[in-house]
């Protein structure tokens, strides 16, 4: 039992530790492919990873008026998110933190890191840090409830609220309530999307003062900061992908208590399908345009329809009704 | 028994305090708030051991209503909440400990403080309606005292004045509802009214009346409008204790009548709980949003919260109407915890709004900032109760939060086509509660105690005496240990679940860890808030030592760089009302019929544009100030009948009699 | 028996013709003389009562009414009203004809509610009580319908007149003459009090509208 | 071998004879208070010996209650206007003679509503009820100024036709038990009249208690008869008005309860029920509107009084053991709360030298005993606890809306408004920055902290042996 305990500890481990490194690449491979489809050379492919040995190379400077909380804050921000990828099942869907914790949970430990995010913004009393927390929360507003009546569709579905059990429900009968899940699907990437800053809500490349929520935030941070608050952009991306992964696109992931050869061929897959992820990000930012803030009512209202939707479906073929 | 003997000789302590305190002046009275713990503390002390041991208490004295007696009960729902008001009495009274006498305005309050707590767990050991309603009844008037306590102030007089009036309501409701509970026969014990419950009709009346009573004291909407008048006009423990603690003997009477007295629920009682409680949910956010006085802030969200409660509520009465017991568990046990949760983050931070009052002596956000600078500790213990109260992982608001969103998820399984299409609606409104409660107190953190200092007095602001910062801090760490061993609360909650809704949580140690929370069975939901928080701790931990080990770890400190254009004045940082902009924007117009209107100045004109933002509230408008205005007017004109001449007061008399006449003629 | 129901029948119903005569009157005099009329009507059925019932005291009662209210007050009022100047019409509220109609209206109400009387009762009781009933009812209206404080009390006192004569129409009711006198201190009082107004040159005219001037909270 | 009834009734006639022969004041005072003070100690002795039925005189369940109270209140009302009309002298308001003349009114006045009270004729108790009526008439102009004269000019005429009415309501009512007593004293006796009340006829007895219930309602206040009500208490001295809300109001509602026992008596006679929770629910809701508009502290009251009033009659007319008890109950509770009401407006209108609102502030920054007294006793005549009319308001309440669901609605709507008024003035008063002057006040509290406690301690406790009384009326009225 201890044995297999330490078994499952090391597989938690080794999928943490796999999900961050994996994680910049990804993000590499967003940016290429968007270069490429505008025609540009673009940076090389490991180009994030760089960029942070760069960042955590360099000195930090803090402003004057900044406190505790801003320096504490991107180690904090950075462990969230990097514990609440781990919680996603990735390559296998038995790994012990599968059992530590709900979507649910999942979604708050997002939040709090998010909170963490949006009063470090405050912190050093800029108006652009202002602009940037005022923002991300008035989003945040929107997209909870989307994501709320997702998990809703989903736990009607499954039955379970463990994404892990959700991914064994799907690997096992994966065209249940179809409809329902397409609408769901949508909506959970437009939550995506919006979670993550991409376009249309938010240019993570741009820095045009008006326009920035998220970078509008950490515009204050510097150096070995910066580089946490980055990395854990990045996990979050790859969260995410990986959510949208295990719940719809299951196929592959190994079961609970699968030896190493499932847990090999579970991450040979699951990596495959995330960089084809990425890749189809990077194709959806350029065929966009950035959205007016006002207008993300409108767009992220949409996944909170098609979340809705998806729920009244489920009743249908689930025969609530009856 | 022992039980009731030592808490009525708290409750008579209790009672002695206030008398000696109205008789006594000057320095004794510095004994009011150390009796005040002391009481607290024996108090929770039984109903502690009650709620562990099960050790129900009963007694009946030869008092109180002619014929029927004074009836006392403790069991384990009053037990439990006994706990809940005396540990808010208890932080409470150690803050009132820390009060410079000479300052505050003590003589008005320390006298009706130990009344106040004595009449609130008095409501809980009420075993008779008589008892119940005496009790309640004095818990509003102590408060209504402490709410004028600052008497010169006529915008506390105002608060007071539509407190007691819809208090007066409420209580004309529970009139209502316990009359129809008693019967004509008159059986206002509560044993009699378990005996023989009422029938549907009148349940339905006794129900609704149920909900206006407590409602109104609990602030759900649309009787919440007194809620954020009166609860921030009191002294700032009293703030706690009525913000933090009054509304769950709200919550405790709903309790107490839709699942004991009233008998076995109709699976429609559960709509107006839940339909109220979600809107009160969001509305109350978006009050609180956009508000900018740190403790009305804090009342609105204390409506946010009581909402939830009776979301969740509603949802154990649908469960268990329609023989769903482990739903309906996870439901009451959601909204007992959040009772217990809400009531320790809540007074933790009303106590924090009345360091920054007593520091600075400002409430409005746009005068604060930067206290985390000043007031290190009290920033520390804001900061935990502001995280608890958004309902954020590892801390105690999420445990409960997360145990309504499994039942919320249950709910589709409900028959009724009213409940699970209702279901996904309250799901989504309770998500956006809880995004808008985030970005509720990240706006009130940020502004108050982050940035830079936007007056002097927030520039000049020190730290609060010891004992204060004690109380703070026994409500955070309670805060976090609440949020860690969650599941250990809501195992004691067993006995009073069965007792309502006739099962309780699975037990610890069938899920992964003995401190996961599970709903329904480990397969299907778990929270395991020490595993997330251990590894999270760990996480942080390599994080520091790796980033350390690899980067320089040069630091400088230097200007803000603010996109290379800085600028000192701390006018131009984001103020509580920019930071609500976007909000607004997006959900006040609906809400508030929000307008935004910006006066430019023709070119050449040398003054400066003006901004004005008009909120409507139309609540307030419907159906306060419009029945205010209707009294008044109504009275205007019958008082001309106080000015007629003797002849025409004749001319009345002549009609009475001859109307009367009329009738006796035609009756037969 | 049945002559002597006959006469105090005949009475009352002259007594009520009488409280109608008061309602018709344009002048306070008019007004004075028919009251007088209707009190010495009450003393001669009061006297009757108490000769056919073999009520001796209620002869007490008679001579009160005949004295007082049949010659005293009406001669006061009348000094009154020279002494303090009243213009001699008297000041209506409705017109003579309306109130004459709502007169007839009260006594049919009177009739209608007698009827109803059970049987048990004996039928000239009733009768009597039926006239007592209009009487009092008229002297009201009187009250209410005219405006200055000399015919407010005539009404009063025709009022009272109705009481007396429902009294002894009550056969072997006790008290009735301790009753009647007690009504006479009363009327005394009210124009005593009267007089009490004018003398003290509190108000210029008596005519009860102007004590408004006095009324409370409107300073 | 004299009786306790007796001296009840005997003791202040001759206190009021030997008063006016007494020059000086003080004396009078301390005569006044001395009589009051046996005719309490025979009241209680009418409590503790068992009742009494003879040809002139019943002292049962129903009106021991009363004389206990009227007794009481009478005792403490002469202890405060003891202390209180000294001040009136020295203000030059009144004059020693008016003084005496006050207090041998003031015995006659007791005298003869324990009359009315212990009467087992209802002529008897006609005659004691005017006699009580015009002797406040009386003491309502006491001051002379053009107001009181006003005030007990309209009292008067408005009171002298309710006599009237009432007389021809008492006679209907012999008329109506002729049938079954024959003719002569019998029919005017209670005790004869409650046993025979099946066999009296029940067209007359509806003519009668309307009759009564005009006449009689005239002085218990019930609107539209009210109009005296305000004035009289306003512009009376203050002691008077005490007298008047507190015992008067309660004696002449005595009257009505008793000839509503008759009706409820006779099974074929019409239902007096409905008409008095019309009557009652009217004078209920309008004097609680007309409470925002007043000025004058006592008028104030004065409405409130009607508002009670109006609850008490409504709680009668939906009958029934528990409105019945509780109606009962309100009326004891009425009565001493609002004479000790009236005791603490006398403080303060000494206090603050006048008795306009507007001139009343902070009361509790310059005499926070007073206020405290004073808030107390407008909470409890609120309806809060832990006070006596709580308890009785209680009940009322619950029973209605366990029996009427949605006639329960409108009693507890005319509570709310008055209680929105009560507390917008009680405010006003105590709180806020004092105005004006503050004199010291040198009346006594003893009066006004008595009834206090006594309120206090109904809420919390009622004597088993008072509440079978109680019970007992209570089957009494139906």
């Amino acid at each position: 039992m201890t044995g297999d305990l330490v078994v499952q500890f090391l597989a938690q481990g080794a999928q943490m530790t796999f999900v961050l490194l994996i994680a910049p690449l990804a993000v590499g491979i967003v940016r290429r492919v968007k270069a490429r489809l505008m025609r540009r050379q673009g940076p090389p492919l490991l180009q994030a990873y760089f960029d942070l040995a760069k960042l955590l190379r360099k000195e930090s400077v803090i402003a004057e008026t900044a406190s505790w909380l801003f320096r504490s804050a991107p180690y904090l921000i950075f462990a969230l998110t990097w514990v609440a990828a781990a919680l996603v099942p990735s390559f296998a869907s038995g790994l012990m933190f599968n059992w530590a914790a709900d979507v649910v949970a999942l979604v708050a430990l997002l939040g709090a890191a998010r909170a963490l995010l949006a009063l470090a913004g405050m912190d050093v009393g800029t108006s652009f840090g202002g602009i940037g927390s005022s923002r991300e929360m008035m989003i945040a507003t929107l997209a909870e409830p989307a994501m709320m009546l997702i998990v809703l569709t989903l736990a009607i579905a499954a039955g379970t609220t463990r994404l892990a059990g959700v991914a064994d429900f799907f690997i096992a009968e994966p065209f249940a309530v179809r409809v329902s899940l397409a609408l769901s699907l949508i909506a959970l990437i437009i939550v995506a999307l919006a979670e993550n800053a991409r376009i249309p809500v938010d240019n993570p490349a741009t820095h045009l003062e008006l326009t920035m929520v998220h970078e509008a935030m950490v515009l204050e941070y510097s150096g070995r900061h910066l580089a946490l608050i980055e990395a854990a952009s990045h996990l979050k991306l790859v969260l995410y992908i990986s959510l949208l992964i295990c719940l719809f696109a299951p196929f592959g992931m190994a079961p609970a208590n699968a030896g190493v050869a499932g847990w090999a061929i579970g991450l040979a897959a699951w990596s495959v399908k995330l960089l084809i992820g990425a890749a189809l990000l990077g194709v959806w930012e350029i065929s966009i345009a950035k959205m007016r803030v006002f207008r993300l009512p409108d767009f992220v209202g949409i996944a909170f329809v098609f979340g809705f939707l998806a729920i009244l479906l489920a009743f249908l073929t689930r025969g609530v009704l009856a | 028994m022992p039980g009731l003997y030592a808490s009525g000789a708290a409750l008579g302590a209790l009672a002695a305090t206030a008398l000696l305190a109205t008789l006594v002046r000057g320095g004794a009275l510095a004994l009011v708030y150390p009796l005040c713990a002391v009481a607290a503390i024996v108090l929770g002390a039984v109903d502690l051991h009650v709620l562990l041991t099960g050790a129900e208490a009963t007694a009946q004295l030869p008092i109180g209503l002619p014929t029927v007696g004074l009836h006392l009960r403790l069991d384990a729902l009053s037990a439990f909440f006994g706990i809940v008001i005396n540990g808010g009495v208890l932080a409470a009274s150690v803050y009132g400990m820390g009060f410079d006498r000479a300052k505050e305005l003590t003589p008005r309050v320390e006298p009706l403080f130990p009344l106040f707590a004595a009449a609130m767990n008095l409501v809980l050991i009420a075993d008779d309606a008589y008892a119940f309603l005496f009790s309640w009844e004095l818990m509003s008037l102590a408060s209504w005292a402490l709410v004028v306590a600052r008497h010169t102030d006529p915008e506390s007089r105002r608060a007071a004045h539509v407190y007691l009036v819809m208090a007066a309501i409420g209580t004309m409701a529970l009139l209502f509802a316990f009359g129809g509970l008693a019967g004509p026969a008159g059986g206002y014990a509560f044993d009699t009214i378990r005996a023989h419950p009422p029938g549907p009709a009148v349940a339905a009346l006794v129900l609704a009346a149920a909900l206006v009573g407590c409602g109104s004291k609990g602030g759900l909407v649309p009787l919440h409008a007194w809620l954020p008048l009166a609860h921030p006009a009191a002294p700032s423990h009293v703030s706690a204790l009525m913000s933090g603690v009054m509304t769950k003997v709200a919550i405790y009477g709903f309790v107490r009548i839709a699942f004991d007295l009233l008998g076995p629920p109709a699976w429609w009682w559960a709509l107006p709980p839940i339909i109220l409680g979600a809107l009160t949910a969001v509305l109350g956010l978006l009050y609180a949003v956009l508000d900018r006085d740190l403790k009305r802030v804090l009342a609105y969200s204390t409506i946010e919260n009581v909402g939830v409660i009776f979301v969740a509520l509603g949802l154990a009465l649908a469960f268990r109407a329609n023989g769903q017991h482990e739903a309906a568990a996870v439901a009451m046990a959601a909204a007992l915890l959040h009772v217990l949760n809400h009531s320790w983050f809540k007074s933790l931070l009303f106590l924090g709004a009345g360091a920054v009052l007593h520091a600075t002596g400002r409430r409005d956000l746009d005068g604060l900032g930067g206290l985390i600078h000043r007031m290190p500790r009290t920033a520390v213990f804001f900061l935990v109760g502001a995280l608890a109260a958004s309902a954020l992982p590892p801390l105690n608001g999420f445990v409960s939060e997360w145990l309504l969103f499994q039942a919320v998820i249950a709910a589709p399984a409900l028959p009724q086509a009213a409940l699970h299409f209702a279901s996904p609606a309250i799901g989504a409104m309770l998500a956006l509660a809880a995004a808008l409660a985030a970005a509720c107190f990240v706006r009130v953190y940020g502004t108050a105690f982050l940035g830079r200092p936007r007056s002097v007095e927030a520039n000049q602001a020190h730290d609060v005496p010891l004992v204060q910062q004690i109380a703070m801090g026994g409500l955070a760490l309670l805060c976090i240990l609440g949020g860690l061993l969650g599941s250990l609360l809501a195992m004691a909650l067993a006995p009073i679940l069965v007792d309502l809704v006739g099962a309780a949580l699975p037990p610890a140690g069938s899920g992964p860890t003995v401190f996961a929370l599970i709903a329904f069975d480990p397969a299907r939901s778990v929270y395991d808030a020490p595993v997330i928080a251990f590894f999270v701790a760990i996480a942080s931990l390599t994080t520091v030592l790796v980033v350390h080990r690899l980067s320089a770890r040069r630091t400088r400190r230097g200007p803000a760089w603010d996109c290379g254009f800085p600028d000192p004045s701390p006018a131009t940082q984001y103020t509580a009302s920019s930071f609500a902009q976007p909000l607004r924007r997006v959900y006040g117009t609906a809400a508030f019929a929000a307008r935004e209107t910006v006066v430019m100045p023709p070119p050449g004109d040398t003054r400066p544009a003006r901004f004005s933002v008009v909120l409507v509230d139309h609540v307030w408008q419907a159906l306060y100030a419009a029945p205010g205005r209707a009294v008044l007017g109504l009275s205007e004109r019958l008082n001309t009948l106080q000015f007629l001449s003797i002849r025409r007061y004749l001319v009345l008399m002549f009609a009475a009699l001859v109307i009367l006449l009329a009738i006796a003629a035609v009756t037969t | 028996m049945n002559q002597a129901y006959e006469i105090s029948h005949l009475l009352a119903g002259a007594m009520l013709v009488t409280s109608f005569a008061l309602l018709y009157q344009e002048r306070i005099a008019a007004v004075l003389n028919a009251f007088a009329a209707q009190s010495i009507t009450l003393a001669l059925a009061v006297a009757w009562a108490a000769w056919s019932d073999h009520r001796p005291d209620l002869f007490i009662t008679a001579l009160i009414a005949l004295t007082l209210k049949g010659i005293i007050i009406p001669l006061a009022l009348r000094r009154t009203v020279e002494r303090l100047g009243i213009h001699r019409e008297v000041e209506k509220v409705v017109g003579v004809g309306v109130a004459l109609l709502v007169g007839l209206a009260l006594t049919g109400l009177a009739q209608a509610l007698v009827v109803k009387v059970a049987s048990g009762t004996p039928s000239h009781a009733r009768e009597a009580l039926a006239l007592a009933l209009a009487i009092v009812l008229l002297g009201f209206l009187m009250m209410i319908v005219r405006r200055n404080a000399v015919t407010q009390i005539v009404g009063f006192m025709s009022m009272e007149n109705g009481l007396i004569l429902a009294a002894t129409g009550a056969r072997g009711m006790p008290l009735v003459v301790e009753v009647s006198v007690a009504f006479s201190v009363l009327i005394a009082l009210f124009v005593f009090a009267v007089f009490v107004f004018r003398i003290r040159e509190r108000f210029d005219t008596i005519d009860i509208e102007a004590l408004d001037r006095m009324r409370g909270d409107r300073r | 071998m004299i009786h306790a009834y007796q001296l009840v009734v005997l003791v202040p006639y001759a206190a009021a004879l030997i008063l006016v022969a007494f020059p000086g004041y003080r004396v009078g005072a301390i005569g006044n208070v001395l009589a009051s003070a046996v005719t309490f100690g025979a009241g209680l002795w009418l409590m503790v010996g068992d009742g009494q039925v003879g040809e002139y005189v019943i002292v049962d369940e129903f009106n021991i209650v009363f004389i206990a109270i009227n007794t009481l209140v009478g005792f403490t009302t002469a202890l405060f206007s003891a202390s209180y009309i000294g001040h009136e002298i020295e203000t030059g308001r009144l004059s020693p003679l008016y003084v005496r003349f006050y207090h041998a009114m003031f015995q006659a006045m007791m005298g003869s509503m324990n009359v009315a009270l212990v009467a087992n004729n209802i002529g008897v108790m006609w005659v004691g009820l005017e006699l009580a009526t015009l002797i406040t008439v009386v003491m309502v102009g006491l001051y002379r100024t053009p107001q009181a004269i006003e005030a007990a000019w309209k009292y008067f005429i408005l009171a002298s036709v309710g006599i009237s009415l009432a007389f021809f309501g008492t006679i209907l009512i012999y008329l109506a038990g002729q049938p079954a007593l024959g003719e002569g004293a019998p029919a005017m006796t209670w005790s004869l009249l409650q046993a025979a009340a099946a066999q009296m006829d029940p067209g007359i007895l509806d003519l009668a208690f309307i009759f009564l219930l005009i006449g009689y309602g005239t002085k218990v206040g019930l609107a539209p008869l009210h109009a005296w009500l305000p004035d009289a208490h306003a512009e009376g001295p203050t002691p008077i008005s005490a007298v008047l809300s507190g015992l008067l109001l309660n004696v002449a509602l005595y009257a009505l309860l008793r000839f509503k026992m008759l009706v409820a008596g006779q099974p074929q006679a019409l239902d007096p029920g409905p008409i008095m929770i019309v009557m009652g629910l009217v004078s209920l809701i309008f004097a609680a509107f007309m409470l925002y508009q007043r000025r004058d502290i006592k008028r104030f009251f004065a409405y409130s009084s009607i508002e009670h009033m109006g609850l008490i009659v409504f709680a009668f007319g939906m009958g029934g053991p528990l409105a019945n008890f509780a109606g009962l109950l309100h009326m004891a509770m009425h009565s001493l709360t609002k004479s000790g009401i009236f005791f603490a407006v006398g403080h303060i209108a000494q206090a603050k030298g006048t008795q306009r609102f507007a001139e009343i502030t902070g009361l509790s920054v310059t005499h926070p005993r007073l206020a405290v007294a004073f808030a107390l006793a407008v909470l409890a005549i609120a309806g809060l606890p832990p006070f006596g009319v709580f308890t009785s308001e209680f009940l009322i309440l619950t029973t209605t809306f366990a029996r009427e669901p949605w006639l329960a609605l409108l009693p507890a709507f005319g509570l709310l408004v008055g209680f929105g008024a009560l507390l917008m003035r009680l405010q006003g008063t105590i709180f806020g920055e004092p105005v004006g002057p503050a004199h010291r006040v040198d009346a006594s509290s003893v009066p006004m902290v008595l009834h206090l406690l006594l309120v206090f301690a109904a809420g919390i406790f009622l004597p088993p042996a008072l509440v079978a009384w109680f019970q007992r009326a209570a089957e009494l009225l139906g």
